[in-house]
């Protein structure tokens, strides 16, 4: 028994991405940039890949460009709305506590530049108030980047209300949209978006292939420079099978996804309720409803995530403490802070993110498991047993 | 793997997990904050350790430090037990990430704080060497020195 | 009838890297920074690789680092070496006037920057002398980075020397290796390389994905930040099928380099001996020993190489003129020019690539064809007209 | 695809390749450095374009440009030649990549100059306006203007 919860960090190949992309390994292999019947060929499979992917964001395929992933996309997006602002003297940047490191760390770069950056409070419930980000908005903002949906507690950000702002106020807007597109509703121009990053391997994609999309008339600034792909904008030779397949997992991933976000809620509600009521000091992070369809997050008192997340392993259970990014490092996930949980209990969280490939077995044998597990660890819990004390 | 076998091993079978009402040298480290806490219990007999267990609140190479730790001095006169190093835990586990290198130094402190608190009740002195701080993570002010 | 002429643009993925790679998509998907089962499977693979590929550079598994490609590497090693160069107040960087846009592209950025670039003359024959990286070799200087093999004319250039030449002096040595790879024998440190740069496409790998090579003890700055995957160096979640697919096709490619070598130098030789005795005014850009065993490259007067390349094209022959990264760009190949062609000869460029899976049938197909295609346009060209009055 | 199925059609099966040996009129613009050399050679009976051949030294969509840009006044008075848009050679060609622009510019101007030289061996005067450059790529120094 191997049950994969661990689809925020990232997630199985369909099978109808591998079939796109097979023809273009051994068959269509021809550069995109090539002149070449080889490369028109696969130029075109790229152009139809760019269309159908823009198509479903709502924009122009020239306002899309394909990078190797959301980190990029990110890193791209920021550093060149960051530029655009510092030639109008504009140095200002509002983002928020619960952005991926491929943001923060990013913003942190610019601050070192002499950036001036504003890092939005989120509420207990770990959303941004689109309030909030109207009060910090500067003569000299240069952008405003929130992600559209969280990668460790799945909250989803009011985007088209700030969005709206943003455009009232002539700031460009950018959203790190990495776990929210294929799972939820998005369309780039309704919410007054003007770029956002997304990434294949989180819905189906392979991985090492993503994109950003940019409204026309921002000038975006290469990352990597080198040949003309990309219009400038994107050095490096295309990575047509990796496109193919992205845009192949996105059209199946938006056709099934009410049906799949129907799934997954009840999946995720269930074990949401199930384990809250079996395992007592636990809570659910992140706000119950405003949330991804196939995020579960915990944290339970007196226990460690990394012993929780190995056990589980042992059982056959692929979840996360924390994102898979921040793994390597002592801190408990600076998600978890935001919200105001005290370090001892943001340090027992658990991560259990579903695709549609998840069955409702599956949930039941977690629903078993988990409990059992935090037991064991709270058994041996020096923490656990002054709680239990305390109580007393 | 991220971790050896036998920190695997120590982490999933645990040995000599529990309390000891009546121990004779009960020492805690670390802090709920940094994400770790060994707690260490001693019985004492003719300065030989002849019983010893162990409760944590860490990562899997928390709960295997303490583990073998415990191991590594049970039966053991205390004077030998006050020798443990972090060093000699990390060995015994067939080695610990580099991230998880104070978790080893945790529990040669636990070690030396259930000692102490044995020669403390006993009434004997105690160098002050052995007893700095008691290792934790980068959260802790002493923190970065002990991991490595 | 297609033949497929290109190989220095990019080549077909083989049989035994797309194998390699299948698994890691719908099996073992799992993220490589995940502490559960499914990613500590992917990392042990993405290790493996890691350990493959360096034993083949001859450097450490942790002296390597994966990044999308030949322009990310090139970009994130040029950029890198700057800045530490900068830091002890270091600002010149030496290379040549044919190196690829990945590298010219970043040089130019960088000159705008403050730095100074010195870019070295090339011989008739295409290729950088030793001595004058030595010659310009000044106190300030931070970085040299080379080509190993040239895209368009295929000229091998000494490395070794020059790695010997920055050594002595204790200057930074970069080279990108993109075409080299997989291709010719390498060894970093017999050759003193300190960075190199390769792209798995170039060798029947993937595209998307590629190397960096930096010599222990010299500090990468991370072009995109985020998570702390490659040690920090190189944030985004690792593209574990593509690296897997990247050592297979290595190992395979370099376990039959001498045996790829020899058949592809008879190919190549034939080829060039049978046009240029067929064709008039016709000649062989670059050295004609020091060149990769695959790369043949012409140039014929009075005719303009797209057109050539159209028609050879409907003949079902797949070549390029000047480098594909070109194309879209009006003007003529700066390789062509550096070696010294005039701009109207240079524009008449044909480049022919091969691998191992060309066969000889392919060859005499191209020798009946090159011919035909040239005199056809030369018979409707006024500058053909000219050189042949003027012959008289 | 790069090119329109039209253009590659001019390109692969060009119309009217070729030279008139006793031409009325003789344009050529364009040069060897920059890529492309058009020449154009007509016949003209009673201000009509009788025959018409074309010579060119470029890209496909010099060539195709050539082609469709004889095919265009082949018959027609030398008036009508002389309206000849760079604007109706793209649209004839059912488009070009923006990059190629230029070779419908210089299509235009090679027209316009064998209509001069024929005005020139006539003896008749014409619009200075119509004869501006030869139009051509960013090397020439009016290239720019020309390529939109
Ligand atoms: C010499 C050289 N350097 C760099 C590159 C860039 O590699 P990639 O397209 O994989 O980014 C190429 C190929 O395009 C190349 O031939
Ligand atoms: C919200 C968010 N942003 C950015 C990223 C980075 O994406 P990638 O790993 O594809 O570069 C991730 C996932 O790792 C993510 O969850």
């Amino acid at each position: 028994m191997l049950i994969y919860a661990d689809n925020a960090a990232t997630t199985a190949v369909s099978k109808k991405a591998v079939e796109a992309m097979l023809p273009y390994f051994t068959q269509q292999y021809g550069n995109a940039s090539s002149i070449h019947t080889a490369g028109q060929m696969a130029n075109k499979a790229m152009q139809e890949a760019r269309a159908d992917i823009s198509n479903i964001l709502g924009c122009e395929p020239k306002e899309l460009i394909f990078t190797s992933g959301g980190s990029e996309s990110d890193n791209q997006a920021i550093v060149s709305a960051a530029l655009l602002g510092a030639k109008k003297g504009k140095k200002h940047i509002i983002s928020s506590k619960i952005e991926h490191h491929a943001v923060l760390h990013v913003l942190d770069k610019l601050k070192k530049e002499g950036y001036d950056i504003t890092l939005l409070d989120v509420s207990p419930e770990g959303i941004v108030s689109a309030a909030d980000v109207e009060a910090a908005i500067r003569e000299d903002t240069a952008l405003v980047t929130i992600m559209f949906a969280n990668n460790e507690i799945g909250t989803l950000q009011p985007i088209a209300e700030i969005g709206e702002i943003c455009k009232k106020h002539g700031v460009i807007f950018h959203t790190d949209a990495v776990q929210a597109v294929g799972h939820v509703p998005i369309n780039v121009k309704e919410m007054n978006i003007d770029m956002l990053s997304f990434s294949a391997h989180k819905f189906h994609g392979p991985k090492g292939i993503g994109g950003l999309y940019v409204r026309k008339g921002i000038r975006l600034s290469p990352l990597i420079e080198g040949g003309a792909q990309e219009r400038g904008l994107r050095a490096g030779t295309e990575n047509v099978a990796a496109i193919v397949g992205m845009a192949a997992a996105l059209k199946e991933q938006v056709e099934n996804m009410d049906k799949n976000a129907e799934k997954l809620k009840k999946m995720r509600d269930r074990l949401m309720d199930s384990v809250l009521a079996a395992v007592p000091r636990s809570r659910v992070n992140g706000d119950r409803q405003k949330r991804l369809p196939g995020n579960v997050s915990f944290c339970f008192e007196g226990i460690e995530g990394e012993s929780l997340l190995l056990m589980l392993d042992s059982m056959g259970i692929c979840g996360s403490s924390g994102s898979a990014c921040t793994s390597g490092s002592l801190d408990p996930s600076h998600v978890l802070l935001a919200i105001g949980l005290p370090h001892e209990i943001a340090h027992g969280s658990l991560r259990l993110t579903f695709s549609e490939y998840n069955t409702e077995e599956e949930i039941d044998y977690i629903i078993n498991a988990v409990p059992k597990v935090v037991s064991r660890l709270r058994d041996m819990s020096p923490m656990w047993e002054r709680i239990v004390k305390e109580d007393k | 793997m991220l971790y050896s076998e036998k920190v695997m091993d120590h982490f999933m079978n645990p040995r000599n997990v529990g309390k000891i009402d009546d121990a004779d040298g009960v020492g805690e480290v670390g802090n709920a904050k940094c994400g770790d806490i060994m707690k260490i219990y001693l019985k004492v007999e003719d300065d030989i350790i002849t019983d010893v267990k162990f409760n944590t609140f860490g990562c899997a190479s928390a709960i295997a430090t303490s583990s073998i730790a415990t191991e590594m001095i049970k039966g053991k006169p205390i004077s030998e037990a006050l020798k443990l190093t972090n060093k000699a835990v990390v060995e015994a586990l067939d080695g610990l990430p580099p991230v998880k290198i104070h978790c080893s130094v945790l529990a040669e402190e636990a070690v030396k704080a259930a000692v102490a608190d044995y020669y403390k009740k006993q009434g004997k002195e105690l160098d002050e060497e052995f007893f700095s701080c008691s290792g934790c993570c980068s959260a802790c002010e002493h923190g970065e020195e002990h991991t490595h």
